[in-house]
């Protein structure tokens, strides 16, 4: 396999062509959307947030396949999750994209994603609905 | 030329390659010639103000200006546009006034129009494309009235590739007594500009899309019109008295040209131009059409692909804009990229046109004549594997 | 090294030679790395677009600014202190207000306050030089008041040569809320510059007269200030998201920068910044002052000749302006050309400073720490000789 | 003598230093004011017209030996003479300067600005006073 096809490797285009929590939530308690300039493409990201932990997350928008499969694992590995341990998911997620020391174990089907630092002008792509979960993550800190 | 490395670079409408003979200027220049401009009394001063000025005076008989005062050296297409929204549109524009550009204007000849409405209260009026992507002209002689002081409008779109009848909208608006902005940017490295043929009032264009370099650029304006603009630049070089309550300023071009110039760009530039006249308009024109003839059957040939714009032969300057299938123009354009071929994707500063297209992004490939027959040949194929690795 | 042929080179103010490093980086990018930057998907244009935006890091950095979204490329000193007058000067001014600016601004950093004060309603105010030409503190603390909401300085003079004390000025600002925009075109080659011991609030220079290209130039400004400030052009690159009716804006400094950007000279930039930092300013300063212990011994041991400024020594930071006898800047410097000397002469962009002078104009003789000592001697020996042409 | 030398030479030297027509008429019919935007140095031109014929002329301002020198002995030289005559002084003085063919001859003193040509960044000064004559040529023209 090389760079582009480990890149796109068959879960991410699963992903991308099956989103998990596709749509906008019936209720929710924070909104945030995100555009990426280069495209024109935006995400938004809703989330119900009780008790310190994300009940319920989902997302609709436009996007390439890498945010579109991003923004769908993303909602998998954090579903449920408390806010504390999200941060650490964020940041454990970032710093694999970004090339820097991450812990593999804990990412799950994340690691996909492994390969995406090959390609610094896709990268943006991979964060855009992370950035709207920071985002939301910031607002909850308040 | 430019020598890039291991790639096949179709991304030519963005910045083209440059010519040894530019670099060469601008190493003269850097390497014994690194004076100031128009204020030096010593020799060197003299011949470096002689030669910029030439260039100002090869850029007129160039583009077919009466004068070479027509000529007002900018840092771009961008920088040019602007100033005549700005300095042109704030004293001529009233509530009671009208500016229509094209839906396909890239934004640097849309945002600059929509603001300068804003300030002055004006009406923007947008014209749209007949199905195939050409200019609707029958919607823009509805559109001009007597109340339309500008048309502001692209000489060819930066996504469709097709040119637009220049001429007749300048005698449409004309008849009005109203003025024509023409943007240039996207095909003086095609055809051939005249401002005087086109009927143009005001025409901008940048080096660094024409084989020339960054940083510089050139706004053509008729004599009569620049005489009645304010400068919306102050400083060196433009004044001609400054005392501590008033200043009055030089006529222009130098009006409008305040500041240390890029002395480097302005020489390259002439260079550049040296190098379009050498090879001639009509052999870029035949070379191009040969290739977009390769890269267009190329395309069509590929069932998925979806090419926007005119539909028929010989109406693609160097510029083609496509989808492939449902993918997004990102992930086409990375597959593309992992296969060695440059090419842009994104809403390409036309956001406007993506949305009447439907679409949030394409992929765009363009080509000058120095662009070769295996590099569309790897653009052809990188397309035909996208389909392999994204279904 | 530029190498002007044969003649002594002693116009640096005006601008400076260039290491062959940023002749080598304009090359290298124009050779074989000739892409856009921000809006490539392709490897180059990411490569090319880190190198760029690596400049800004780099400037941040060297200015100590606190964050490289605070650093804006502009064509050059001019285009920054424009942009300050135009965007800040226009959203925050009213007829109650006062700017303050020095009779020894050159025109850039003079006309755009004049300007705007008269757009504005606001008032110009002056701050004059005590009889050696150092900025006059106790009139510009009178000048001082609540209504004061800009001071303009030119950390020194491109006439006198001598450094104003910027950090007092800022602290008098400050004091009353007001801020303080600072013209460092003429100081960046000779001193170093950090925004936050200074305490300016927009700093602009020109990357020409500090060993680098033509055609760009950086605007420092403090990110709370930049936020509320209006772009004040529109293009490409800087908008967020354009529909017909409405454009919304990227944040600073992308916010400030339409258009395709001068990409090889902010590269060069990159490299000048490099260059000055491997020579360091501590030996630039010390060469420097031995040139110019040589450069004004020289000339006051002429009777005719007549300096501006300060008298003492130590005072001029690479620049020195003369005059010989009654005779004219011009003729003199036409003699000292004959003799293969390079000097300015003329009112050197600051009237206002000429008319307190009391003459039309004066020679300036200039140098960098690559100036030679021989050099000065040629300048030296050529003005003996103009007495004995002109007599 | 070398260029600059010749340049400078004594006419030269003598007629800035004591120019003729220095000093405001009493009364004139057309005045002239033009700037060197290079030192900032101007000119005003006087003259005094009566069936096309320069009665008077003077000039006052600031400016260097070349400029003033030109003044001079423009003034001397075109003092009396009709219109017609004086736009064929004009034209041949200017392509001196500007290194045409011109006729020696008909230019009397104004010979000894022959090398000013050599000095292109100085034509401007040498042709200040003239300019300022060809638009009084022309306010009469009108
Ligand atoms: C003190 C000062 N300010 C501003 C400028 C203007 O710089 P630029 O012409 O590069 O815009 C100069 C140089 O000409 C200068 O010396
Ligand atoms: C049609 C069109 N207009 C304007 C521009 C803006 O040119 P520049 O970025 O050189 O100012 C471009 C290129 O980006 C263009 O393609």
């Amino acid at each position: 396999m090389n760079n582009v096809q480990q890149l796109y490797q068959k879960i991410i285009l699963e992903h991308a062509n099956h989103p998990n929590g596709f749509g906008v939530l019936e209720s929710y308690t924070h909104q945030v959307e995100l555009r990426n300039v280069e495209c024109g493409d935006s995400f938004q990201v809703f989330a119900l947030v009780e008790e310190r932990q994300i009940k319920k997350i989902s997302f609709v928008g436009e996007g390439c396949i890498i945010s579109k499969a991003s923004a769908s694992m993303m909602i998998d590995s954090i579903h449920g999750t408390k806010i504390e341990n999200i941060q650490k998911q964020v940041e454990n997620f970032q710093n694999m994209i970004l090339n820097k020391p991450f812990d593999e174990n804990s990412l799950g089907d994340l690691v996909a994603f492994k390969s995406l630092n090959q390609f610094p002008t896709r990268v943006r792509c991979g964060m855009l609905p992370w950035h709207a979960l920071i985002q939301i993550l910031e607002e909850i800190n308040e | 030329m430019t020598k890039y490395k291991k790639i096949a670079y179709l991304d030519n409408a963005a910045t083209t390659p440059v010519p040894k003979s530019v670099i060469e200027t601008i190493n003269n220049y850097y390497g014994c010639r690194k004076v100031s401009v128009h204020r030096g009394m010593y020799d060197l001063a003299g011949e470096v103000t002689r030669d910029y000025e030439h260039v100002r005076e090869q850029v007129a008989q160039w583009i077919g200006a009466s004068k070479s005062t027509e000529v007002i050296f900018t840092s771009g297409t961008t920088d040019g546009l602007n100033l005549v929204a700005n300095s042109y549109g704030t004293t001529n524009l009233t509530d009671q006034d009208q500016i229509i550009v094209s839906i396909f204007e890239h934004h640097s000849n849309f945002v600059p129009w929509q603001q300068i409405a804003k300030k002055t209260g004006a009406t923007l009026k947008v014209v749209g494309t007949t199905p195939d992507g050409q200019l609707d002209l029958n919607e823009l002689e509805h559109l001009i009235s007597s109340k339309t002081k500008i048309v502001a409008l692209s000489m060819m779109s930066n996504v469709l590739g097709n040119l637009v009848p220049v001429k007749e909208v300048a005698d449409l608006i004309h008849r009005q007594n109203g003025i024509l902005v023409v943007d240039a940017a996207q095909s003086v490295a095609h055809v051939p500009i005249n401002v005087q043929s086109l009927g143009a009032d005001f025409l901008a264009f940048s080096a660094h899309k024409m084989f020339g370099p960054t940083g510089v650029g050139v706004l053509f304006g008729k004599e009569q019109l620049l005489k009645g603009m304010p400068p919306i630049q102050y400083g060196g070089e433009m004044v001609d008295q400054v005392d501590l309550k008033h200043t009055s300023f030089q006529n222009a071009p130098i009006k409008f040209e305040a500041g240390t110039p890029n002395i480097a760009g302005v020489l390259g530039l002439g260079t550049a131009i040296d190098y379009i006249q050498d090879v001639g308009y009509q052999t870029i024109e035949q070379r191009e059409q040969v290739l977009m003839d390769r890269l267009l059957s190329g395309l069509r040939a590929i069932k998925s692909v979806k090419i926007y714009g005119p539909q028929v032969d010989n109406q693609h300057f160097g510029v083609v804009s496509f989808n492939v299938g449902d993918y997004h123009a990102h992930d086409v354009a990375t597959i593309l990229n992992s296969e060695g071929v440059a090419v842009r994707a994104g809403h390409l500063c036309a956001e406007p046109l993506m949305n009447q297209l439907g679409v949030s992004s394409v992929v765009r490939a363009s080509v000058t004549f120095e662009t070769t027959l295996s590099e569309i040949k790897c653009l052809i194929d990188a397309v035909r594997k996208v389909e392999d690795i994204l279904k």
